[in-house]
């Protein structure tokens, strides 16, 4: 029923030539979802989240030291290797310092037309970073309309944030799916709806989105749902880590990834009669990145409720290795979960997760869940 | 005039002697636990080889991790510089020289003189190193020589996932009981070693003509893979492992001519 | 042989007490009735000034280094912090500070020494997060000023008034937690110091040009601390002003830092301060670091003159700019922090490699340095990058990898023979003395 | 040791890394008519063991190498515990595989994982007051929490690097000629502590050992120097869990009284000690726990 989502994600490069082809427009790579793909998609360009593949390579070193994420270098090899070599555009919201780099390596060695460095703000809970980071975006809108030669109208922006907000909607409504004592919806799918709703045309993900939605509604799916487990970290479009997982007795039911819920939680809402100023509210208001996530820890509590609301039995955490903005959490975090009666399982991801290992730490852990069976 | 290198290996003590740009004699000895001892005992090897007493020799410069402790010798010079001369010597026309070691990947990037340019070695873990075969050659139950012959059998790329060689060690034996062919396993370690020595090699970029020394430079299937990750065809000097002592002979030549 | 005749510096043991009465004030601080703030080094620190003369604060990066230079509290520090379960590879002066922390300890003696609130500024991933963790273990009340507003290149009224305005929201906040009034003309003193200790701190850094450089960057490291201590303080501001003058005099004299000056180098980052003797070891081949745009640019605030050199930024009262009210106060404050030279890399490497190159030009170098420094996030950004660009035009350059706080990642040995390769490639033999 | 009585010894080339092989049945004990017999086979990356119980007691247990095909090394190491048992694979009523080859013991009727297992183990080794277990693995090391019943309740497992692993110290072994039994012993033999060695990455500590020995440090020194910078490494593990009382440790590493003694230093807590033998602490565990499987299934069944 999700094959067109895999087919999307497998093939997310053929998919974004043949956009260009059609819209004879162009693709912008975004690094870090905080980049408004709003204002990029009014923009009449197609936004594409920049992620990697998951396979050791030998192209960054020289680029990037060691000491930082493997999932910054990840994407930076899909630039040197020419993976991306149609996209014309790129743009990043500042987040990390790990990514940060991806992107200036990239502007450096990689062929584009434009680059664009969006400071977002760090401190998300200051008042005063709302009408700054709406400045930002007039600033943004300037840069993009030098580029294309094309206004952006706040018709055009009304429109794509409503559009991008259907697709919120929709992709909602399936995750509710998902709190149903058998789900119908397994974890690797879920993960690859919303890695491809990043990597296509909103309008067509949201077609396919109301053609499966039905069905889905109907379907049961021959498999024991296992232990209800929750996945909480960076980036991870690790398909083949999830797929491991339900394949021991349990399901992934729900998470908060920037791949994941953080990409999409939140709506904009239309409440300021300016829409530069909803759609910089919807972005300052979204589940923080752990490096915005300050003074003040507004995560945990966000991911207690979800863990609730979705009746988990267990947490796993991800972390990319040496991603500092989650190191900077993970302890307090799984101490939180723990005191609030979900337990935890820690693991650190690499570009290449070796799954032996890891399968061993995922099935002690679920029989560290399960109920007295063994006793 | 008549010179000597001495390469205080690791693994190998290689002693060599040169008569005006012409190699007299080598030998070499296990460096064991007593390294200076394995030296006198190369060194006087050498010199019966070549029928010369140790006071035919006018000067003799030692290299190697255990430069300093190297008995007679007058000076030394690093194992970067000497390789970097010792190739440049028979290979005027190499840029890069790559030497993989027991321990430690190094690159370096030189020109026609042999002068040092830039140079990189892996940081820490050894994972891109020789002992990374020799722990996948024990967990595949299969000797180093043949190792190397039967990676170049296959056509299959792998990619190893675990970095540490311990753990690669675990992932091999799971891809025995995969019954993986152990030609496409062998080719994998060496895909993954070779991909490391690429990445660093990558630092100090990939200028032809490129040339391979250290032990590994026996290994036709690191081999192999290493000219595929480096997408060209290294030089491998005869007499690899001596060219450390060769190049610290050529200095040791050169700065008695200036004094 | 010497060719150069050298001497010890007069004010070194001035600045060895300013140091140490820096930590004893704010360790007294509370028996006088003063308030006791903790932040980091880059924290926009004349802000807190405004609340009286007796607020004393501690900053954490020198304060983890000088846990560093003590390498078995240090690993005491690093082992507190990894059983609660914190990664290894996290920034290690922000790990010596938790463990400091986490076992009660000061570093120059006591106890830990609480403070009334955190102050901080967000510049990596972590400093945000230091002292959110500080204030939640230690309850106490956190307030942090996000400058990630770009290069100053781009800088607009925009994002100038974002930093501006949340400096005036701190001030409020300051009042409010510590219910003391706040002082307008004693922050506009506080930021004419800042300025003026910068600026001088920037003069310095130019004598160095002088063959022979009249200081070596080991040494340098023990001055520009009091910078990332207290900026802010006139005491700070008249030192450099002293230290000045003394370096005039010994460049006048040729008064060398090495006597056998042969070849000038830049390291990048701060050092493995456990590991200092890595400077000492370049001394035997004749080898001097003149210093850094670390050194140079973390505390020194500088800018390009109209010839194109580099030089100290003029400071407002230079210009003959009178500060007259908080507003513009807190305008100049954020304009002259976000000039800081070691800031602008964070956003793009290439900004960085070219003050570099600038440095290698104007302070005449042979070679460069690179320690990539896994201890700090921040300053290793964009360092590979930084690598090509410099190597690119033909300097000469090498890397070693250490940290500057956590000494299990330094591998002496092999940095050793990494340093003889270089200065083997740079034409240098050691000194036989 | 009283339980390693009557060990027969294999024959084979010497190689220091290599623990001993043996086989041991309690000849006091008749399996016939015995209700519930259960069996654990422990597949770990380095040695497998195979203990077999005659209604939750132990009878019989093998220890050998791990092949480089599992499913072998189980059959082998299953056929020479029931050596001389007249005991076949068929008189067993239920068996539990575990270890890192869990899933290739072809006769197994359930695998479960060596962290449970060594828990449930080491609740029957060391009495269930133990509350802290660690075990030391060919690759991996373990500390587990549990309860009073041998259930996990935490576990925390070494992550990318295998330094301070089983098979660091076999690598270690090898290289000083000294064989793997022997090392704990000798390296308490030295005057004063050496430091320890400052890595112990696999790989690297090798080529430190080695210039130690060229500077005319004794071998002894040496394995002080690396047995307590392991113990260090451990510990640091441990910490993170928390070690509760009563502590254990199962596993290999078990025997190396050099580590242990030196992390109890550490922890200031001494480790319990048992009479069975550490390295059968998995199988036992497994073994267990088919002795509650099987009689669940006898229940459903009526």
């Amino acid at each position: 029923m999700f094959k067109q989502f895999f087919e999307w994600y497998e093939k997310r490069h053929d998919y974004a030539r043949d956009w260009i082809a059609k819209n004879n427009s162009d693709v912008v790579g975004c690094f870090c979802s905080y980049v408004p793909e709003e204002i990029i998609y009014a923009a009449g360009l197609l936004p594409v989240r920049l992620l990697g593949s998951h396979e050791p390579q030998d192209v960054t070193e020289p680029h990037i030291f060691g000491m930082f994420c493997p999932f910054c270098r990840d994407v930076l090899a899909q630039g040197l290797k020419g993976r991306c070599d149609y996209m014309k555009g790129i743009t990043i919201a500042q987040s990390c310092l790990h990514l940060r780099q991806s992107f200036t390596s990239w502007e450096n060695h990689v062929p584009v037309d434009y680059a664009y460095y969006l400071p977002m703000p760090s401190k998300v809970q200051t008042r005063h970073a709302r009408p700054y980071l709406k400045g930002e975006y007039e600033r943004y809108i300037k840069s993009l309309e030098e580029w294309t030669g094309k206004r952006i109208s706040n018709e055009a922006l009304r429109e794509s944030a409503e559009l991008h907000n259907e697709n919120r909607r929709l992709m909602h409504e399936v995750y509710d799916l998902r709190k149903d004592p058998n789900p119908s919806v397994t974890g690797s799918e879920a993960m690859v709806m919303v890695v491809s709703s990043f990597l296509v045309d909103k309008k067509d993900h949201n077609a396919e989105l109301k053609r499966i939605l039905p069905e889905l509604k109907s379907r049961t799916l021959d498999r024991e749902t296992g232990s209800r487990l929750m996945i909480v970290g960076s980036e991870n479009d690790d398909t083949k880590f999830i797929k491991m997982v339900e394949s021991v007795g349990a399901t992934i039911i729900c998470d908060d990834h920037c791949t994941g819920t953080r990409y999409f939680w939140n709506e904009t809402k239309f409440e300021n009669g300016d829409i530069l100023q909803d759609l910089a509210d919807r972005y300052i208001d979204r589940p923080a990145c752990p490096s915005k996530d300050w003074e003040e820890r507004t995560r945990f509590p966000h991911i207690l409720q979800m863990a609730k609301d979705f009746n988990i039995d267990g947490v796993i955490i991800i972390q990319q290795k040496f991603c500092d903005p989650h190191e900077n959490d993970i302890p307090i975090l799984s101490e939180y979960l723990k005191e609030n009666g979900f337990p935890t399982l820690f693991l650190e991801f690499d570009v290449t997760v070796p799954l032996g290992p890891m399968r061993v730490r995922v099935e002690a852990f679920l029989e560290m869940l399960s109920e007295e069976e063994l006793f | 005039m008549i010179t000597a290198g001495i390469d205080m290996g690791a693994k190998f003590i290689k002693v060599l002697l040169l008569k005006d740009g012409e190699i007299m004699a080598k030998a070499q000895e296990m460096a064991g636990f007593e390294p200076v001892e394995a030296a006198e005992k190369a060194f006087s090897k050498a010199l019966s080889e070549s029928r010369l007493s140790k006071e035919d020799v006018n000067a003799i410069f030692a290299t190697g991790a255990g430069r300093k402790a190297a008995p007679f010798a007058q000076d030394s010079i690093t194992e970067v510089g000497a390789a970097a001369r010792g190739v440049t010597h028979s290979h005027p026309s190499v840029r890069t020289i790559i030497e993989v070691g027991a321990e430690e990947g190094r690159a370096v990037k030189c020109n026609e003189q042999g002068k040092v340019e830039d140079f990189a070695i892996n940081e820490k873990c050894a994972a891109g190193a020789g002992s990374f075969t020799e722990a996948m050659s024990r967990a595949l139950e299969v000797p180093l020589d043949e190792f190397g012959r039967i990676s170049l059998t296959s056509s299959k790329s792998i990619p190893m996932n675990a970095q540490c060689a311990v753990f690669a060690e675990s992932e091999v034996v799971s891809l025995v009981h995969a019954k993986t062919p152990k030609a496409d396993i062998a080719r994998a370690v060496h895909d993954a070693i070779a991909s490391r020595i690429v990445s660093m090699v990558r630092r100090v970029g990939i200028n032809n003509d490129v040339a391979l020394i250290g032990g590994v430079s026996y290994n036709p299937g690191f081999v192999d893979s290493l000219n595929r990750g480096l997408e060209t065809t290294v030089i491998i000097p005869e007499n690899a492992e001596y060219t450390g002592a060769l190049g610290a002979a050529i200095v040791a030549a050169e700065r008695n001519k200036n004094d | 042989m010497a060719e150069y005749k050298t001497e010890p510096l007069k004010c070194w043991n001035k600045a060895k007490e300013l140091r140490l009465k820096y930590y004893k004030d704010y360790q007294e601080a509370h028996k006088k009735g003063g308030i006791r703030w903790t932040g980091g080094a880059w924290a926009l620190d004349a802000v807190p000034a405004g609340l009286g003369r007796d607020v004393y604060n501690i900053t954490g990066e020198p304060y983890g280094a000088s846990i560093a230079f003590d390498k078995k509290f240090s690993l005491e520090c690093m082992e507190a912090t990894e059983a609660k379960g914190w990664a290894r590879d996290l920034c290690s002066y922000m790990r010596n500070y938790w463990g400091s922390m986490y076992l009660n300890k000061f570093a120059f003696g006591g106890e830990y020494p609480e403070p009334d609130f955190c102050y901080q500024d967000h510049i990596c991933c972590s400093h945000a997060k230091w002292y959110q963790h500080v204030a939640e273990y230690k309850k106490t009340p956190y307030f942090c000023v996000d400058v990630s507003v770009g290069p100053y290149n781009e800088l607009d009224e925009n994002r100038l008034m974002f930093v501006v305005n949340q400096l005036h929201e701190a001030i409020e906040w300051m009042e409010k937690t510590t219910g003391r009034k706040y002082q307008d003309e004693l922050l506009i003193e506080a930021v004419e110091n800042e300025c003026r200790s910068t600026s001088t701190w920037a003069e310095i850094c130019c004598l160095n040009m002088a063959k022979p450089a009249p200081l070596d960057e080991k040494t340098m490291y023990s001055l520009y601390v009091h910078g990332t201590l207290a900026k802010h303080k006139k005491e700070v501001a008249d030192f450099y002003e002293e230290l000045r003058d003394e370096v005039k005099y010994r460049v006048e004299n040729n008064i060398a830092a090495l006597p056998n000056e042969k070849c000038r180098l830049m390291s990048d980052t701060q050092p493995p301060w456990g590991f200092l003797k890595v400077f000492r070891y370049l001394e035997k081949y004749g080898a001097i670091s003149i210093g850094s745009l670390y050194t140079f640019g973390l505390i020194g605030i500088w800018e390009t003159k109209p010839d194109g050199a580099w030089g100290p930024r003029t400071t407002p009262m230079q210009k003959g700019e009178k500060i007259t009210n908080r507003d513009q106060a807190l305008r100049i404050l954020a304009d002259w922090n976000l000039s800081k030279p070691e800031w602008q890399h964070f956003y793009d490497p290439d900004l960085k490699t070219e003050m570099m190159l600038q440095i290698v030009k104007q302070w005449k170098l042979d070679g460069v340095m690179l320690h990539l420094n896994r201890g700090c996030e921040g300053l290793t950004c964009g360092i590979m990058e930084n690598r090509l660009g410099i190597a690119k035009t033909g300097t000469p350059i090498m890397t070693f990898e250490g940290n500057m706080g956590d000494e299990r990642e330094f591998d002496e040995k092999q940095v050793m023979t990494r340093i003889d390769s270089f200065m083997e490639t740079l034409g240098l033999q050691m000194m036989t003395v | 040791m009283s339980r390693l009585k009557g060990i027969k010894m294999t024959e084979e080339k010497k190689e220091f890394w290599r623990w001993k092989e043996y086989n041991w049945h309690d000849e006091a004990k008749d399996w016939k008519g015995v209700e519930t017999i259960t069996a654990g086979v422990d597949v770990g990356s380095v040695s497998s063991q195979v203990v077999i119980m005659l209604d939750g007691e132990l009878y019989a247990y093998s220890n050998m190498r791990t092949g480089s095909d599992s499913p072998d090394s189980a059959r082998k190491a299953m056929s020479w515990a029931l050596e001389d048992t007249g005991m076949t694979l068929d008189d067993i009523h239920y068996i539990v595989g575990t270890g890192y080859g869990r899933v290739n013991v072809p006769f197994s009727n359930r695998a479960i994982t060596e962290i449970a297992c060594h828990a449930r183990g080491g609740n029957m080794m060391y009495g269930s007051t133990v509350r802290t277990i660690l075990d030391m693995g060919g690759q991996d090391c373990k500390a587990i929490r549990c309860d009073e019943r041998g259930k996990v309740s935490n576990f925390l497992m070494n992550d990318k690097c295998a330094a301070g692993t089983g098979r660091g110290m076999e690598v270690f072994a090898d290289l000083l000629a000294v064989s793997i039994e022997d090392v704990g012993e000798q390296s308490l033999d030295v005057e004063e502590e050496p430091p320890p060695v400052s890595s112990t990455c696999v790989v690297f500590a090798k080529s430190e050992a080695t210039s130690l020995l060229r500077e005319g440090w004794s071998k002894k020194k040496v394995l002080a120097a690396y047995c307590s910078a392991m113990a260090h490494r451990v510990v640091t593990l441990l910490e993170r869990v928390g070690v509760e009382k009563d502590f254990a440790i199962t596993g290999g590493i078990a025997k190396n009284i050099g580590v242990i003694k030196r992390l109890e230093k550490e922890l200031n807590l001494t480790s319990l000690k048992s009479n069975y033998d550490t390295q059968i602490a998995g199988a036992l565990g497994a073994a267990l726990f088919g002795k509650t499987l099987i009689e669940k299934q006898r229940m459903k069944a009526k």
